[in-house]
């Protein structure tokens, strides 16, 4: 056991696979020299040299389509975006070319790219660099979609995700990267595409991802204090989707809460309750509560920010009402 | 791939003539390809109406192509036939995929729009005016790294000077040095829009020349212009040299193949059907001692090869409806779930 | 009443609002002396001058960009995206600039634009000209989103979104442009943001918009014809949502049905499935049933293109097993 | 607008003397300005850390803006303040919105990157680099339209000259001759990447005419230099003539207000910010013969002013938890439901 943050933990990963696999380089703006606007990639030109270590200029587009040309030519690009919210501007390469590619020309040619980039709210860093933009890509077939919440996950999953054959968009949560847990690396990680159950409870689900799986824990905490016990699902990727655990957890409890920090209507929140509601029709007690981003731009003025998006609190709020 | 001009004295030099009744055949081959392109749809068997044919830019596929080598890759844009024949496609089974059959190179789920074949270095026609640009770059990224030699071709229209997507990869190419050469198939029109309507600056090169690379324009009339200006360019960029070449040439038909183009004279079509490399060609190849003969029989042989293209399209199956689920991901990965599985599941649900 | 087809709903909607609102011009690819890739704008530019019909060069993101520019200087600009397909490369214009603009400037400068576009399947145009796009914008906080189904709405649903002070996106049917009618213009239309209620059964509710309305209509006439009475709603705007007009209906019924031509994952069938779910839960016998696309690209071929999206055939099979 | 030289013998011609006490009065105006959010900032009172100084930039905002026109237009990048401030921003509401502050243009929500003002023509800062670009095509399409005589401008840096959409809109302004300049404030860095590091072809204005826009590049050293040139590309904008203007300066210090520029060296420093224009003006204005005196006053006041902005800052309120709804869409429309309400009534089902 060692402590690491999130952020180490994802440069550990970049560097341990690109130790492994010489086709793995990272493309994207400041993420050589620099080292990454949150730090990530810090010292690793230093370790593998400026032809991995790609920095680019600010076009987002091209950095998305020249992955995705390596990709097809055999490498393993890592394409870094700065924020997840200038993915608006790749979402041609990325929803039209990377996405279809191996489909379209039936099966000879795939993508083998991850695209790392970050979200989420927490710094006062306004409308343009503060949004949770993953139903975009969840929402597009052919794209896989990961988005770690613990240390150990950043580790794995950005593992796992560069030994993936298809494209796959890796968030990371702003909010995060200073998170420091105690981890094993070296212990067997769990499978790609599982979600994990982090606490066990009777009484409702919470369902979640990213950032928000924090804010469930600190929930159910409080929530045990009232004798509410909840389970708390870390989704760990959102496709593949493992709903098979939820549905588990869910006929237990009968009651679940679906939690993202993206945007509400027709997002991640609405595919979870969606399914919750449909697959576990005659086990649930109450309507699925969908705890969400709110409809709105993200303010830079602190508190309307906060505001935007669930918090520990409201969860504990909800999940009591829930349980009246 | 099917025709390379074998001996070359200088790279950027005229290419001798020796080679003009092998680059004369490649062009037969790609129109009479196009012209039955056209009677599979008349005959409603082509994959919609979405044909872009090449005709009168026989001259930029067959030219710039010859220039490249064995291990280069490429992308088109939708207008993509003749390309991928001058490196050496199977007609048939390009035909096919037109039609939409599991002959096809992509099993029929592409179409005209996206052919591809990654053996012989084809990294995808596009449907997105300016989509396979910047696939360039990472592909002549991956040369670099691997040192492999092999250069990498966009080829777009001049529609695509439009999108900007086009001077961030100039760019990155220019920047990193890269085996990449960017291949403007100028044909005067994107649909309805003559050149001079979408732009002031109608020497497209000079773009390319702004952004740090060898740029360049060759009229498309001569096939030997066109394949001396692709050697050069090509050359340049194996070397660390990126380059951008606009081949002048005109679009003979419509866009697509019900477009009856209203938009433009008669007189404008007739005149800019003269700048056609296959006549000239057989003009210069006449003069050189070559007899009608001898011409007739390459026409012929074009004929026969590419009327069989249209039978095994016919002949070929529309791919296996269980297809559909196939190649979302790659084999032996989770695949989604299809519609009527996931219901009749939550209506079995007692 | 005259017989008018929708896509000349559209061009006389085009017309008369251009007659009306000087600041209307229309800006795209193809749409003056072409006259529209589908036929839309045919002979406007002669009414109206080539400044009004704006021809412009391929360049997506700054044809969306203009228009956000020119909205902000006081003009009502129509942009026209050929294909929603395109949509990609314009998402940073469109959801980081014309959606956000009004909110994080405090609310003093307005985007009163209309995206005009068109998509779905049904003529073998391939994986990247046959999509269905629109849960990208539901999800987005600050787009209105209208998709109109009939020559009347198509009609009125433009005439209205030309009057609205911020930003439409307004997705045409690949299928519907030859669709004919008989219509009476002048006929007072629906409020903006209403649904319409095309049929009233006591048995099943089916929610959609856009080309499956004619779908679900199709398959309602089947369904009576077995003594099952289907109510069948149009929701022509996904944004505003009319969901007071679903819950009454489904609050009746206790059976829905969502059908929807985009691919289902956090889709709009997951969003409405969601709402119905958590909104009418005491009501409904059944989970809620998603007809959506597939969550696969969209062949060229014809069998797997009419494959991947519900047909009415579909709509039928499932009604019917619901009702069991 | 608060400066504006008010004679000038010929357009591009060096602009008179007399002038210069204002440029200076409000180049200093600026710098302090900024020095001041630097402060806010330590202070924690600013509105996250997403502040980006644009000091040493000050000639390239007062130069540019002293030959715009009331009623023209513009936008600008995540370094705008400056600019909007040689507009004639108000900096109280300016550092208020920079504290996310309800008394600021934007009523707190929108921040240091995204202030804007109808009124003074400011059609918005952009966090997105390059994201305000081709709004001034529009707008240069309205002003075109209505013959107002208006011209719109779009500021920003080197580092958006990776960005594809500032040729698309280039493109589009010379085929239509729009009443637009793009203003590229080259402070030789974006982020921890030289302008060297990011393209190959660094002479910046060449694109520009190779799209068929005027295009020059002046020095930020002497401000009545930038006015010259800024002059010459505006009143040719105003006739019709789309222009590109790079100012060559150098971003004294980090990228944002935390960054410590550890990828540059302290030589590279020390000699970048000898392009101090503030510095030259005063140096030319002694030469003049203008007193240390009346220069240190304006200094002086220019302090007082920027000291106020922070109390200002301070003492306001930041915006109400209801607002946090509002203006999503227009006032009287149908807005967004909030999320407790959704939920109460979703739980209050019986
Ligand atoms: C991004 C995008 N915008 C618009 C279209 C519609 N479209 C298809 S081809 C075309 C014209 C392209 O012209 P050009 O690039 O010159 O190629 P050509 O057809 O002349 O070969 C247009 C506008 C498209 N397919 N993709
Ligand atoms: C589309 C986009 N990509 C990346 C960023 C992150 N970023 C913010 S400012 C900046 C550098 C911009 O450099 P430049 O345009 O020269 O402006 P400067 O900061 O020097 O004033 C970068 C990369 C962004 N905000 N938007
Ligand atoms: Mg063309
Ligand atoms: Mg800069």
């Amino acid at each position: 056991m060692e402590k690491m943050t999130y952020r180490d933990a994802l440069r550990q990963a970049l560097r341990d696979a690109m130790h492994e696999d010489e086709d793995i380089f990272i493309i994207g703006e400041e993420v050589g020299r620099y080292g990454g606007a949150y730090g990530v990639t810090k010292g690793l030109i230093d370790e593998f040299g400026p032809e991995r270590l790609l920095d680019t200029p600010i076009s987002e587009p091209a950095i998305v389509g020249a992955a995705v040309g390596a990709a097809m030519a055999g490498m393993r690009p890592v394409a870094e975006l700065m924020y997840v919210d200038f993915i608006g501007m790749t979402m041609d390469q990325l929803c039209n070319q990377a996405a279809k590619i191996r489909y379209m020309f039936g099966g000879q040619i795939g993508v083998p790219m991850v695209l790392r980039t970050q979200g989420g709210t927490g710094r006062s860093a306004g409308a343009q660099h503060s949004q949770s933009l993953e139903a975009y890509v969840m929402h597009t077939p052919g794209l896989r979609l990961a988005m770690p919440a613990t240390v150990h996950d950043a580790y794995h999953l950005l593992r796992q995700a560069l030994k993936q054959p298809d494209p796959v968009v890796f968030i990371e949560h702003k909010g995060l990267y200073a998170l420091q847990e105690d981890v094993d690396l070296n212990a067997p990680p769990p499978a790609w595409g599982k979600a994990a159950v982090h606490r066990q409870g009777d009484d409702l689900v919470i369902v979640t991802y990213s950032r928000q799986l924090h804010y469930a824990l600190e929930a159910a905490e409080i929530l045990a204090q009232d004798g509410i016990e909840a389970t708390v699902i870390d989704l760990r990727t959102l496709n593949p989707l493992d709903f098979e655990t939820i549905r588990h957890a869910v006929e237990q409890t009968g009651k679940a809460m679906v939690l993202s920090e993206g945007p509400l209507t027709a997002g991640v929140a609405a595919e979870l309750a969606a399914r919750i509601s449909e697959e576990c029709f005659d086990f649930l007690e109450n309507p699925v509560l969908r705890l969400a981003g709110e409809d709105i731009p993200i303010s830079v003025s602190a508190g309307l920010e906060a505001g935007s998006v669930p918090s520990p609190s409201l969860v504990v709020e909800y999940a009591r009402k829930l349980m009246k | 791939m099917s025709i390379k001009p074998t001996t070359r004295s200088a790279p950027s030099g005229k290419v001798s003539n020796t080679d003009l009744i092998g680059l004369y055949r490649e062009m037969r081959r790609i129109r009479t390809f196009e012209e039955r392109v056209g009677e599979l749809f008349v005959r409603g068997q082509s994959a919609g109406s979405m044909l872009h044919l090449s005709i009168g830019e026989e001259s930029a596929a067959v030219g710039v192509c010859s220039a490249m080598k064995g291990g280069d890759t490429f992308t088109t844009h939708h207008r993509g036939h003749g390309i991928f024949l001058a490196r050496g496609a199977d007609p048939n089974r390009m035909m096919a995929e037109i039609a939409g059959k599991d002959t096809g190179y992509c099993q029929g789920k592409g179409g005209s729009m996206h052919i591809a074949d990654r053996g012989l270095g084809h990294l995808g026609a596009n449907a997105i005016v300016g989509g396979g640009i910047p696939a360039v770059v990472g592909a002549g990224l991956a040369a670099k790294r691997r040192g492999s030699g092999a250069v990498s071709v966009a080829f777009f229209g001049d529609g695509a000077m439009g999108q900007g997507i086009l001077y961030e990869s100039m760019n990155m190419a220019a920047l990193w040095s890269l085996p990449v050469v960017f291949v403007c198939i100028n044909n005067q029109w994107g649909m309805g829009t003559r050149v001079d309507q979408a732009t002031r600056a109608t020497v497209l090169h000079e773009r390319a020349l702004a952004f740090g690379l060898k740029g360049d324009t060759v009229d498309s009339i001569d096939v030997l212009d066109v394949v001396a200006a692709a050697q050069g360019t090509i050359d340049a960029a194996r070397a660390g040299m990126p380059g951008f070449l606009a081949v002048d040439c005109y679009r003979f038909f419509g866009h697509a193949r019900k477009d009856k183009s209203p938009y433009r004279s008669e007189e404008e079509e007739t005149d800019g059907r003269k700048k056609d490399p296959i006549k000239q060609a057989h003009t210069e190849l006449t003069q050189a001692g070559h007899t009608q003969q001898e011409l007739d029989a390459i026409d012929g042989a074009a004929a026969a090869e590419m009327d069989a293209t249209i039978d095994f399209a016919i002949a070929s199956n529309p791919p296996a409806q269980d297809a559909m689920f196939r190649d979302v991901f790659a084999p032996g990965e989770p695949e989604p779930e299809p519609l009527r599985q996931r219901l009749d599941r939550i209506l079995a649900r007692d």
